[in-house]
């Protein structure tokens, strides 16, 4: 697995945020190659989710650049992550619990239709097609995820592993060439954990994948890198065996205790 | 110039009046993030206490007492009886409560005492270009608005209601019974409500009479900033003074307009209001 | 089975759209309505009915009116009736909203079956059903408004005025001025409506060159500080008030309260004294004016007016009404010039009632209307003829004092709303024992 | 670890978000004057058995027993009132109040002012980078100062069990420590029972004297800290390996 | 941030349907918006005809006038309900409506009713993005500030330009009824509230078919979940303002129907009391459902006027007998929302599926 993909999908370079007068993120890097999936782990606090939201739009870094196929962006807001296909799922399901399953997947495929406002106005032109199209991917994507029978439930009603997956098909039913997954794996059960890494592996093959994780069986199992983060830095970087034997990673975890500096 | 004195002096005045009503809604907003539009109604009813009172015993300041009480004991009922059922569910819920409430208060209003006018005082002599009553008003809601920043900052009272307040969760941790600082809250809240509707009642009460006023205080506490009490206070003079200019100036059919212009210059520049605080919450 | 009655409505909603592509603000002239009917009359009955606002921001001081007409009604009902008949009167509030007028008019119209409508009130709310009433045929009776579209016999044939309009009655006021008080600079203060818009027309025909300020005011704003303090800088020291009576005292207390004193001229429907001297007592009595007796606050106070006052307790007809509204009355206020205005409508109304005959219909009530020679109450002529629905043709002049009864100032006059001259009028008054409005 | 004087005491703690079981029968003891750590990945449930033990979060099974008195249906702002305290995550500053003000909130439930007069006193002393800034909006301390103020404000209280959320935080080393290390002091100082919940396990094993590990809401591991130090199966329940 | 999830679905599809087998309910599902609306449209049409031929013209009227509310209501409905903008104003727009239908009969009487009504669609849908675009960037107490001051200072635009406006009277005018084709067959009063429930209802089929498609999906996840929509590709600021401009024209075409139907167009009839009503009336109701717009134009027009039979038979005083039928819609609003916050619509569903769980 190379680290210097000559074409990443994504590369952040250099990112550094603050936040009055806490640094959050300094000089940060990070590249994403199609077809890889790339874990971003540190602990608590340690910056992930605010480059996830650099990412995202949501953040402006006051230096440094994102770019997206080669391309910088410099103005993009989160509503065109999905245009660019860029999907994202947040910490959390962040389901919309007003709308059925089968619903919340079509919003997420809304890309795709092909009517403009007049049709979602009027009724009339592609608005049937679209709602035919979409709600056939978006069927498609609650099977491809094994929860098609719950395509008329309210989220609320659904188990919360069910509740996952719907969030999943969402977030990859537009086609996603970069899939940003935000903890995925919380309050999951171990065997739906593992069935999580599986799909994980599998969207590799289609997309590159970034993860934000805790659950490191998870992240040691399905990333092929991984870039360790701990008080905004990058303290490490390379592949899971690579990692694992890291010390810094270890103390950064597990912490040194003056009293007991080595376990 | 003397006209621009007179129109400041009279923009005060009635400033102060909204100023009042405002400060009640924006204690309530803070401490339960409801519009109270029953406020109007609440003041209402302590103003007509207190011209029975003050009827029955000829003592305008016992009726000025009375409608106090009576406030603070219908804001203290409302919050227990009406808007402790719909808390935690939509507050769309808790505003048309209010909005019932409104409607029952307004028509009970009519009911007890009649839709007729009846004459109402002002607290002291009125004549003179800024008369007793008009420092009066002044005074009473500055000094109001002083022991309502006594209270907060000095008192356990008011450090437990902003506690409760701002976070909830820490203040039951730090042993805050928060459900009562809400009662306090809506109790204060309507004091002082009842207040404004003492001082923007005369010279005539009739069911309907604070309904104007009560447009404006919304107008205020929204350009001061929903969840700041000084911002209520200097909305309410702001719109005070400048709706006086536009009455005076420009003539007064412009006056609802002139409010809806102000509304939307402000929000436009600061979405929200003037004072309101920065959403560290949100983070 | 649905299909057919869909198929149904869809025809008929095709037709729908398919005719209504004529213009929809061509509409052809209706047939006059079928007025040899007696709607609402039984052997023991007559439903008379009205639109009030009995709540809301206008209900002050009005209902004052529909308390008056049942009064009467019930003292009405009490001696005999009309020739047998009974009077039921129904009473719709309106909310002084157009809309809830129309809603109610219909209502009244169509499901209480009113035989005629009597002082159906406002100008922007009674402006919306004239057509209506006059297309249904329904006797709209002293409306109570002064505006002048109520006497447009032509258009309106079934509607007719009750109170002096506004013009005529501000021609009087400005003729008044300008031969009593020629030097004075006058000043205007007006509701921002056609009260004020057709005053003022009244009042430039005789003052125009006097006036130094006209200022209007929002019935929903009740700050008059701008208007008043206005009127005080451009130096008015006579101010014509065309206000209903809640700005009337605001002006009286906005004008004690910078120490101004003009003389006040009032117009008739802001000059109810006894509803004044009501609110300005109240508040007098109580703390900071107590060296201000409320009847000080209106001493002097120069009004229009065509009907007797409750201030002038000797008048026959003001002696009547007191008894009836002592005995008759559903209400805990005093009686005031409003209720009075309410008790001459229903005593008129009772007239032309009975004038009308035993076999009652509404061209009857017409005919009795038209043809009435109006004699009672009023202190003015009464036009009901087949060419002016003016109602009132004029007022008086008086002055208001503190210790004694009003002081008439000019007997009654009469003119036109137009350029015409202004003349004097003799008036009829009989006792009320002498006036036909109820009995079997 | 004895059991014979538990002052805190869990038994069979259930609790759970809608479709999600957050707490799965948790049974703990905590002797009096112990401190002990709860560790755990993220979303083991370290924080809803905190939030549950101090009435924030209600209970769907199980009791809480704080010195033999049944505490589990109270309201959480009694809590207090029985000695038990929660320091929530992040601190729970009230960011809008003073630092002085924050620090009066604490004690606002005892009585007597000169106790709290006392109090205030004892916290300033342990903290007294609080005291340099007492009238400071609380919005403008520092991260390490924001904790230091909420345990000071746990601490006005007077309480006999603390509880701590992620007290370490987003803070450096060296703040860490010195919290931790006033942690001890005061546990020698007053015979204070703390649980604190951790993610730096190894900074929290190091002055604990017990630790229990939680994973998907059921405690897996409970063994004395310098037996914890040691155990593969801590390891891996953080790191995965 | 005022935040309203409703955790009925929203599917605007009559609830009666559902009651049925599950092969016709299905099959009525399953049909395209773009006929099944139009088709249940029909048969509510169906519906008022035959009860306006029951009836007298003054309960026509008050048919009419459940029909221009109800679209009022389910244009606020759109705007509260489904994208989560809570404005107070909603009158402001009625206003706009009557208006431009006043002046359009008035200076242009040889414009058909139909086209009439298209041009208030459009005024009013510019003024709702006028509006709805000035107003983006506010959320929650702050746009229904904002939004409250807009209905107060509207109609003071009457007295300003009273040439124009026809001042604080307002305009008043005639229009023409049924054609003449037709008479003896409708009376102008059922020709009336047909051609307003009409409208209503082909106003109501477009709200239903919005709502039913991407747009009112996309409002109602915006409306969820601000920026998990965002996420998704939904542009946040164009939806807010394209529901400010669907519920604006609803709103104005309501009240060009309320002009119509009255013949007039007056200040006072577009108060604060009205906006506020609305919204009472929207939450009263129902909120999230089509239905819910329906029951609270019903309650709107008939619970004060079962509060003034109620105070007609009591034999009351005055005072109170005058105030009997508001305070009982405030006792109303209060109870129904104590009890039932999902509104009207909740109670009905709710007693709908209790009796159907009995059979």
């Amino acid at each position: 697995m190379t680290t210097t993909t000559p074409d990443p999908l994504l590369a952040a370079e250099g990112i550094t945020v603050r936040f009055g007068g806490l640094t959050a993120l300094s000089d940060v890097g990070l590249a994403v190659a199609p077809g890889t999936v790339v874990g971003l782990i540190g602990p608590n606090g340690a910056g992930k989710t605010t480059l996830f939201n650099v990412v995202s739009g949501v953040v402006r870094p006051q230096h440094g650049t994102v770019a997206w196929k080669g391309r910088v962006l410099r103005a993009h807001r989160p509503h065109h992550l999905a245009g660019l296909r860029i999907a994202r799922t947040l910490q959390g399901l962040n389901l919309f619990p007003g709308l059925t399953a089968l619903e919340n997947v079509m919003v997420g495929a809304d890309r795709l239709a092909r009517g403009g406002t007049f049709a979602m106005l009027t009724g009339l032109g592609h608005y049937h097609g679209d709602e035919r199209r979409l709600r056939e991917r978006a069927m498609a994507a609650l099977e491809e995820f094994g929860v098609a029978d719950a395509a008329r439930a309210l989220p609320a009603t659904l188990p919360f592993g069910v509740q996952k997956r719907v969030a999943l098909a969402r977030a990859l039913v537009a086609d996603p060439e970069l899939l940003l997954l935000d903890e995925p794996a919380s309050g999951l059960s171990g065997e739906d954990i593992t069935a999580l890494g599986e799909a994980v592996r599998g969207f590799s093959a289609r997309m590159g994948v970034l993860l934000v994780e805790h659950h490191m069986d998870l992240v040691m199992a399905v990333c092929d890198h991984i870039v360790v983060l701990n008080f905004g830095q990058v303290i490490a970087q390379g592949t899971p065996a690579e990692i694992q034997a890291d010390a810094a990673v270890a103390q950064a975890y597990l912490g040194a205790a003056e009293e007991d500096s080595d376990a | 110039m003397n006209h621009f004195i007179d129109l400041t002096l009279s923009g005060l005045s009635s400033g102060a009046v909204y100023a009042a009503l405002a400060l009640s809604l924006v204690i309530i907003y803070q401490a339960t993030r409801v519009v109270n539009f029953a406020q109007p109604a609440l003041a209402l009813i302590s103003v007509y206490i207190a011209y029975t009172v003050s009827q029955a015993t000829g003592n305008y300041w016992l009726g000025f007492g009375a409608a106090l009480v009576t406030g603070l004991v219908l804001g203290a009922a409302t919050e227990r009886l009406l808007i402790r059922p719909v808390h935690g569910r939509s507050p769309l819920n808790a505003i048309i409560v209010t909005l019932g409430l409104l409607l029952v208060l307004q028509g009970v209003a009519g009911m007890v005492w009649s839709n007729e006018p009846h004459s109402f005082s002002y607290p002291l002599d009125y004549r003179g270009r800024f008369s007793a009553s008009d420092w009066f008003a002044l005074g009473s809601v500055a000094a109001a608005a002083l022991l309502l920043f006594a209270l907060y900052r000095f008192t356990p009272l008011g450090l437990r209601m902003r506690a409760a307040a701002f976070h909830p969760e820490a203040a039951r941790l730090s042993g805050v019974r928060v459900g009562l600082m809400l009662t306090a809250g809506w109790a204060i809240a309507s004091l002082i409500g009842a207040l404004a509707g003492m001082l923007a009642a005369p010279p005539f009460i009739f069911p309907n009479v604070l309904d104007a006023v009560f447009v404006y205080a919304i107008a205020a506490a929204v350009v001061g900033g929903l969840d700041n009490p000084f911002g209520a206070l200097v909305g309410g003079v702001l719109i005070g003074l400048c709706l006086s200019y536009v009455s005076g100036y420009a003539g007064p059919e412009l006056t609802t307009l002139a409010a809806l212009a102000i509304l939307v210059l402000v929000l436009s520049v600061r979405p929200d209001g003037l004072f309101s605080r920065p959403t560290a919450r949100k983070v | 089975m649905r299909r057919p009655i869909v198929t149904l409505a869809g025809l008929m909603a095709a037709a729908l759209l398919a005719t209504s592509c004529g213009g929809a603000g061509e509409v052809e002239d209706g047939a006059a309505a079928d007025l040899d009917v007696s709607t609402g009359v039984t052997d023991d009955a007559i439903t008379i009915g009205t639109h009030q606002p009995l709540t809301g921001p206008a209900a002050p001081g009005y209902a004052q009116i529909s308390v008056g007409h049942a009064a009467v009604f019930d003292y009405v009902n009490d001696n005999g009736g009309i020739h047998g008949r009974r009077i039921d009167y129904v009473v719709e509030d309106d909310v002084y909203d157009p809309a809830r007028t129309i809603e109610v008019t219909r209502d009244l119209v169509h499901t209480e079956e009113i035989f005629a409508m009597l002082g159906g009130l406002g100008t922007p709310t009674h402006s919306k059903v004239i057509d209506f009433l006059n297309e249904e045929g329904v006797p709209d009776l002293f409306v109570s408004s002064g505006a002048l579209m109520w006497n447009r016999p032509q258009e309106y044939p079934l509607s007719y005025g009750f109170q002096v309009d506004y013009t005529k009655e501000a021609k009087i006021q400005g003729q008044y001025i300008a031969e009593n008080m020629p030097d004075a600079q006058v000043g205007h203060l007006y509701q921002n409506d056609d009260v004020g818009t057709d005053s003022e027309a009244g009042l430039n025909q005789y003052v125009r060159d006097m006036v130094v300020a006209s200022e209007a005011y929002d019935p929903g704003n009740t700050d008059l500080g701008p208007q008043v303090a206005a009127l005080e800088e451009a130096g008015a020291d006579v101010v014509v008030c065309s206000c209903i009576p809640a700005f009337t005292a605001l002006l009286i207390l906005e004008a004690q309260r910078i120490g101004y004193e003009p003389q006040l001229v009032v117009s008739s429907i802001g000059a109810d004294t006894a509803t004044l001297t009501g609110l300005l007592s109240e508040f007098a009595a109580e703390a900071g004016t107590e060296d201000l007796p409320a009847e000080q606050l209106l001493e002097g106070m120069i009004y229009t007016s065509y009907l007797p006052t409750v201030e002038t307790p000797d008048d026959p007809w003001i002696q009547l009404y007191s008894d009836i509204y002592d005995e008759y009355a559903d209400s805990e206020s005093p009686m005031t010039n409003t209720t009075v205005y309410g008790m001459v409508q229903a005593t008129m109304m009772a007239q032309a009632l009975m004038a009308a005959g035993e076999d009652l219909t509404r061209q009857s009530l017409i005919d009795a209307v038209e043809s009435q020679d109006w004699a009672g109450p009023g202190m003015v002529p009464f036009a009901s003829t087949p060419e002016d629905h003016g109602g009132f043709g004029g007022a008086l002049v008086s002055q208001f004092h503190a210790e004694d009864e009003p002081e008439v100032l000019q007997e009654a006059r009469v003119t036109d709303r137009e350029g015409g001259d202004i003349t004097e009028a003799e008036v009829e008054r009989p006792d009320p024992g002498e006036v036909e409005f109820y009995g079997g | 670890m004895p059991d014979d004087d538990p002052i805190l005491s869990i038994e069979e703690l259930s609790a759970g978000y809608g479709a999600v079981t957050a707490l799965d029968r948790v049974t703990m003891r905590v002797p009096r004057g112990a401190i002990c750590a709860v560790l755990g990945a993220n979303g083991a449930g370290k924080t809803t058995l905190l939030r549950t033990v101090s009435g924030l979060k209600r209970a769907s099974s199980g009791r809480v027993l704080l010195d033999g008195a049944d505490v589990t249906r109270l309201p959480a702002e009694r809590h207090v009132h029985h000695g038990l305290v929660h320091v929530p995550e992040g601190g729970g500053v009230i960011v809008e109040l003073s630092v002085e003000e924050n620090l009066r909130l604490g004690g606002l439930w005892r009585a007597g002012r000169r106790e709290r007069a006392e109090r205030r006193e004892e916290v300033l002393e342990l903290f007294p980078r609080l005291r340099e800034r007492l009238g400071a909006p609380a919005a403008t301390l520092s991260g390490g100062e924001r904790q230091m103020l909420a345990l000071g404000r746990a601490l006005m209280a007077r309480p006999r069990v603390l509880l701590l959320d992620e007290p370490s935080l987003g803070l450096a080393p060296m703040v860490t420590r010195q919290i931790m290390r006033t942690l001890r002091d005061l546990r020698a100082a007053q015979g204070l029972t703390v649980v604190l919940v951790e993610q730096n396990a190894r900074s929290a094993l190091a002055i604990t004297d017990h630790g229990f590990v939680l994973s998907q809401g059921a405690v897996v591991v409970s063994d004395t800290s310098q037996r914890l130090l040691a155990d593969d199966r801590m390891r891996h329940a953080y790191l995965g390996f | 941030m005022v935040s309203l999830r409703n955790h009925e679905s929203t599917a605007p599809a009559p609830r009666a349907r559902r009651g049925g087998g599950p092969g016709a309910a299905g099959r009525w599902r399953a049909l395209p918006a773009l006929v099944r609306f139009p088709l249940a449209a029909l048969a509510a049409f169906t519906a008022v005809l035959a009860l306006t031929s029951l009836t007298g013209p003054a309960e026509d009227l008050r048919i009419g006038s459940v029909g221009y509310y109800m679209l009022a209501i389910a244009g606020l409905q759109l705007l509260i309900g489904y994208s989560g903008q809570v404005s107070l104003g909603h009158g402001a727009f009625m206003f706009i409506g009557a208006y431009t239908m006043a002046l359009l009969v008035l200076h242009q009487p040889a414009f058909p009713l139909w086209l009439n009504m298209l041009l208030t669609v459009v005024v009013s849908c510019a003024a709702g993005v006028l509006v709805g675009a000035a107003t983006a960037r506010l959320h929650g107490p702050y746009l229904a500030g904002a939004t409250l001051a807009l209905a107060v200072g509207l109609p003071a635009l009457t007295v300003r330009f009273p040439e124009l406006l026809g001042g604080s009277n307002g305009l008043a005018f005639s229009v023409r009824g049924a054609p003449p084709a037709l008479a003896g067959v409708v009376t102008t009063s059922q020709w009336q509230a047909a051609a307003v429930w009409l409208t209503a209802l082909v106003g109501l089929v477009v709200l239903a078919t919005v709502n039913a498609g991407r747009l009112g999906r996309r409002m109602r996840a915006l409306r969820d979940d601000e920026s998990a929509a965002a996420l998704a590709g939904i542009p946040v600021g164009r939806t807010k303002v394209t529901a400010f401009l669907i519920s604006a024209g609803s709103g104005g075409l309501a009240g060009a129907c309320q002009a119509y139907l009255l013949g007039t167009a007056t200040p006072s009839s577009f108060t604060v009391a009205l906006s506020l009503s609305l919204l009472a009336a929207l939450v009263l109701g129902g909120l999230g459902s089509m239905w819910g717009a329906f029951w609270g134009a019903v309650a709107l027009v008939y619970v004060e006027l079962w509060g003034q039979e109620l105070a007609h038979s009591l034999s009351l005083g005055t005072n109170v007998a005058n105030n009997l039928p508001i305070v009982f819609f405030g006792v109303l609003l209060i109870l129904v929302i104590l009890i039932w916050p999902q509104g009207l619509h909740g109670m009905f569903s709710r007693l709908a599926g209790l009796v159907r769980r009995g059979r």
